[in-house]
């Protein structure tokens, strides 16, 4: 929702307020990661230095599967991709549009479901080895930051779905193709974020 | 890359960064795998993750074509975080 | 300033110099803002036919009333920082080498001090330890090498202007030359639990006749310690 | 039609049709009503925080002698009352007071916008923030009490529960904080926003009042400074239930870790509650004056650079912690530096003064006696911030006396100050002038009463947080300055009677206000008091800078930002 006449006031004062043109839940969703990125990033700054601390934590890291997490990458990354052509579409909003996005948005869905299963399968095998968060710092700082992102996936599904839902009604169909930007960006940097948590905790 | 997928618009672009996206990860993993020193793989390991991230934010994202404001939002928080743990790297990871 | 307690440190009065200088300067200004503040609030209150300037300090000409005292600001500040840093290194940054080495234990709720004893090292039988009370000799730089058992604590000595925070899982050292005999507070500063403000020992500076009394008499028994205190002065 | 256009539309509309009581007052989305119910949560908070101020006092005045309606205390209690004062008045009273009340209620209000750019969002805000402040409150009673390691929650000590008798306290303080800082994320989100996307045409960056610049700054401080200590509570809270050990050393954790993401928001948080502060009194100044405000886009940028530094000062908090020593040099270069835009904003503030016509009604008064009092917290704060004399001050009451010295300034007297001007705009009554006086000058008086001995008392050496002061030796002497120190803060919190009287009988006798009582520039005089629920029937046009008084030739001394005309040049521009 862009503040009143913005090219008019834009032109009276100048660039400073070009800003005005900006719709106001971009802005909000970017200063929302702009916090996001702090708290994972202080997170992985600390896992970084006490990692260093510990001269690697090679033994301990050897434990965790890459392959698996190497499949995760990849579901997250295509549900990132699904999600940017849900958003292009309703961009574009040519006919067929309603039925391309929720077709797109499920998609999303099932493959952040997917993750998640894949996920909890991972976290089950590694309990049964008896590592647990309480078994030592890497293992804390595993599943501390796997837990957090997986919450965060969590949190982008249901966001997902209550659009995916929305879009079923014809009436919402404006609504949600306004909206289903902002759940994009989300998702996507959910994305960016297991994008370095993968080399991080299963490739080093 | 950005020239390669410069004509490229809408859902094209999309699977084109996608292609990138997941051509990165092999390469990655096959860094991963291959038997060279640590150090230089895990160079190459996380260069090649922030070139997907920069590919993601600037596109999926839009970040390329958004006004100044919200690529400064982006960027702050990187730069204070890199220069956070650089001050605390004396204290947590080299101490004595 | 006749309120800090007496200084018997080599390093105190760099410290109480340091702090001198920030208290003149900051006065200064504390009391020309101040006074002009008052001054003006008097000067210019509410009177019947004086009407109110119209300045907005927009141009250089206005600015300059607060850009250059905020110019003095910057230069008296960077003259603080040097002179904090030349304190500050001869404090923390450099330490003399030592003619005695304690290695102290903090421990909820008390300070135990081992001493490596004659030969001079430390997991010997002839260690010597005191709890609660450290004895070192006059004019001697003595070196604290200090580690907590448990929680964060303080190692704190208002007459020595010294203060060293104590965090378990490091070995913290400090260094001090007390310049007068007698006996002196050692406080734990840091908040580490119920017992905190139990948390005192006394630092016992002798005369070097005193010491080397002190020393012959308790240096050659072979005392028995706590184990943890063992373990403390033993581990490292 | 623009989505603005229709969302002004809907809002003229919602103003149209009569509310539902619960609707209106209990899950409102006006900002207008939730400032209010921020103003109610903080100040009740702020009596909590009050009465264990009472009882620490009474504590190191009179040592395990019984305190009047408590009783004797434990040393546990002790620590328990120190850590939930300064929990409680720094995130629970000082944010909500001059973020939730101010930033709330002025943002739309002085950039003509009908209402927060999300006005649900607001609400979740402050439900949020009323939840984390029960769990708070909560946490006295549940057994072993509530946290009792310091606000500042040093680890080990806050992260094992064997350690401290609040077992459940604790894990309760670290989810009340993490409610706190969600709670204010989201309200620095909106503020931020609107302030930028929500302005009324013709309302440049460089027409924005300095309360909403300022406002808007301690937000993006806070969404910059917070994240870290977001991971923090995280992983401290985990620390306690499965024994992680981020911060244990027998688990190969660190707790200077804890310490650094500590004040890498602790510092730059007393800048998020002290520019407000500051912004109120900037309001204030000049429409007293009847002057413009000295140097307005200095003080917009001396906000930026106090922002920017505040992120890189965090270390002075630790020169003793046992971290690298030669960190210490540079945080002290930095440290020190920040009293610059704090100098100019101070400067500006006195050349405001200069050459005014100033009348000394009772917000006035209250935003000088900030101005005042702060100097002082200003200037003792060079003490701390070079390294060689925090060895000696710090942990010492110098280090309690020089906080609260800048802490209650911004806090209280701002706040009152605030309060006492916006009050009309809120209620559509003025409080009483006299009473409201009376209140200043008590308060004034008490309050350096309370913490001018304890400078004194912290030069001697005096460790703050001890049960007994005198259990020590070396300041058994100095006992008097403590009870001294006491009676003042009886006195201190006694005097707000007259204030909370004032209050309530103001909102029912109080002569009513019109829409500008004071005279005053900004948007939100040319409403009517109070504002109706879109607050301005139709957007207004702006065509003025919000400073302009006492313009040559203008038949009156103050001219609305709406009316035309700028003399301001070249501070109307937008450049």
């Amino acid at each position: 929702m862009e503040a009143a006449p913005s090219i008019e006031t834009v032109v009276q004062f100048g660039d400073g307020d070009s800003i005005r043109e900006v719709p106001a839940p971009r802005l909000a969703v970017w200063l929302f990661l702009t916090s996001e990125i702090m708290v994972f990033g202080g997170l992985i700054s600390c896992f970084i230095l006490l990692r260093i601390a510990h001269g690697g934590w090679d033994a301990e890291a050897a434990h965790v599967h890459w392959r698996i997490g190497a499949f995760n990458t990849l579901v997250l990354l295509t549900s990132s991709l699904t999600m940017a052509l849900a958003c292009t579409s309703a961009k574009e909003g040519k006919e067929g549009m309603a039925r391309r996005l929720r077709t797109y948005l499920g998609f999303t869905i099932l493959l952040g479901l997917t993750f998640l299963g894949v996920k909890a399968c991972e976290y089950s095998l590694e309990f049964a080895k008896g590592l647990t968060p309480g078994a030592g710092l890497f293992w804390a700082f595993y599943y501390t930051l796997t837990g957090l992102h997986s919450l965060h996936v969590l949190a982008g599904i249901i966001l997902n779905s209550t659009l995916w839902i929305a879009a079923a009604r014809a009436d919402l169909v404006p609504v949600v193709q306004r909206r289903i930007e902002y759940a994009g960006l989300y998702w996507h940097f959910v994305d960016v974020v297991w994008i370095f948590l993968f080399p991080l905790v299963y490739l080093t | 890359m950005q020239e390669k997928s410069a004509h490229l618009v809408g859902a094209a672009l999309d699977i084109r960064i996608w292609e990138w996206l997941v051509g990165l990860l092999i390469i990655g993993l096959m860094v991963f795998v291959m038997p060279i020193p640590k150090v230089v793989a895990i160079g190459l390991v996380f260069a090649a993750a922030v070139v997907k991230a920069v590919l993601v934010v600037r596109k999926y994202m839009h970040l390329a074509a958004e006004h100044w404001l919200l690529c400064v939002l982006a960027i702050t928080p990187v730069v204070l975080i890199a220069g956070m743990a650089i001050a605390l790297s004396p204290d947590i990871a080299f101490r004595q | 300033m006749h309120w800090l307690p007496s200084d018997v440190s080599t390093f105190g009065p760099s410290v109480d110099h340091v702090f001198r200088l920030i208290l003149y300067i900051v006065g200064v200004w504390f009391i020309a803002a101040e006074g002009a503040i008052i001054l003006f609030a008097f000067r210019f209150r509410r009177r019947p036919g004086h009407a109110a300037v119209h300045v907005a300090g927009e141009n250089m000409r206005q600015l300059a009333w607060i850009l250059v005292p905020a110019l003095v600001v910057v230069f008296l500040d960077f003259g603080i920082d040097i002179a904090a840093g030349h304190a500050w290194e001869e404090i923390k940054l450099e330490s003399p080498k030592p003619a005695l080495n304690v290695s102290v234990t903090a421990e909820r709720f008390a300070w135990i001090f081992d001493y490596p004893g004659p030969d001079g090292k430390y997991g010997t039988p002839d260690d010597y330890w005191s709890m609660a009370k450290l004895y070192v000799p006059v004019n001697q730089v003595v070196r604290v090498d200090m580690r907590s058992m448990d929680v964060i604590h303080s190692f704190a000595v208002p007459n020595l202007r010294l203060r060293q925070d104590v965090v378990p899982g490091r070995t913290i050292s400090a260094w001090f030359e007390a310049t007068k005999p007698g006996t002196y507070e050692i406080e734990c500063t840091e908040l580490c639990g119920s017992e905190h403000y139990r948390m005192q020992a006394s630092l016992v500076v002798l005369s070097d006749s005193e010491y080397a009394r002190w020393q012959h008499e308790h240096w050659s028994s072979i005392a028995s310690k706590p184990s943890s205190s063992a373990s403390a002065g033993v581990k490292q | 039609m623009s989505q603005a256009a229709a969302q002004r539309k809907a809002l003229q509309v919602a103003h149209l049709e009569e509310l539902s009581f619960i609707r209106k007052y209990i899950f409102s989305t006006d900002h207008k009503t939730i400032a209010k119910q921020y103003l109610g949560i903080s100040l009740f908070m702020a009596i909590v925080g009050g009465f264990t101020a009472y009882a620490i006092r009474w504590q190191l005045a009179w040592p395990s002698a019984r305190i009047p309606g408590v009783g004797t205390i434990t040393p546990d209690a002790y620590n328990t009352l120190v850590t939930m004062h300064g929990t409680i008045m720094v995130f629970f009273v000082a944010m909500p007071f001059l973020l939730g009340v101010f930033g709330n209620f002025c943002i739309p209000l002085m950039i003509g916008a009908g209402d927060m750019a999300f006005p649900r969002l607001n609400m979740l805000s402050v439900w949020t923030f009323l939840v984390g402040s029960l769990i708070l409150l909560a946490s006295f009673f549940v057994p072993g009490g509530a946290a009792a390691a310091g606000w500042t929650g040093y680890a080990p000590l806050s992260a094992r529960p064997d350690l401290t008798p609040a077992v459940l306290g604790q894990d309760m303080w670290i989810v009340a904080l993490a409610l706190e800082f969600s709670s204010f994320l989201m309200g620095g989100v909106n503020f931020i926003t609107t302030a930028l996307n929500m302005r009324a045409p013709g309302m440049g960056l460089w027409r924005v009042p300095l309360l909403v610049w300022y406002e808007a700054t301690a937000s993006v401080l806070f969404l910059l400074s917070v994240g870290p200590l977001i991971g923090g509570a995280v992983m401290l809270l985990l620390d306690r239930l499965v024994g992680a050990g981020f911060f244990l050393p027998a688990k190969g954790g660190d707790p200077l870790l804890w310490e650094h993401l500590f004040w890498f928001f602790g510092h730059p948080e007393v800048y998020v509650v002290a520019l407000p502060g500051f912004g109120i009194m900037l309001e204030i100044l000049p429409v007293f004056s009847r002057k413009p405000i000295f140097a307005y886009r200095a003080l917009v940028y001396c906000a930026l650079t106090a922002t920017g530094l505040s992120l890189i000062v965090w270390a002075h908090h630790m020169f003793i912690s046992g971290m690298d020593p030669r960190l210490a040099t540079p945080f002290t270069v930095t440290t020190i530096l920040i009293s610059v835009p704090f100098a100019v904003i101070v400067f500006a503030m006195i050349a405001t003064l200069w050459g005014g016509s100033i009348r000394f009604d009772t917000p006035m008064l209250f935003a000088l006696g900030g101005l005042t009092s702060f100097l002082l917290g200003g200037v003792t704060g060079i003490f701390l911030g070079s390294a060689a004399t925090d060895i000696y001050l710090h942990g010492t009451y110098f280090v309690v006396a020089h906080f609260h010295y800048t802490l209650f300034p911004v806090t209280f007297f701002a706040g009152f100050a605030g309060l006492y001007y916006w009050y009309p705009k809120m209620f559509g009554r003025l409080m009483n002038e006299t009473w409201g006086k009376v209140h200043f000058w008590l308060t004034m008086l008490a309050f350096q009463g309370v913490f001018m001995p304890l400078f004194f008392s912290g030069i001697a050496g005096t460790p703050r947080r001890v049960f007994a002061p005198n259990e020590y030796p070396l300041f058994k002497a100095i006992q008097p300055l403590q009870v001294h120190a006491t009676i003042a803060t009886v006195t201190l919190l006694l005097v707000q009677i007259p204030f909370v009287v004032n209050f309530f009988w103001s909102l029912r006798r109080g002569k009513r206000a019109e829409a500008n009582p004071w005279l005053a520039n900004t948007l939100e005089w040319c409403v009517p008091s109070p504002p109706p629920h879109a607050n301005f029937a139709h957007t207004p046009r702006v065509r003025r800078w919000p400073y302009e008084y006492s313009v040559p030739g203008a038949r009156l001394d103050w001219s609305p930002q709406t009316e035309s005309g700028d003399t301001m040049l070249p501070a109307a521009g937008g450049q």
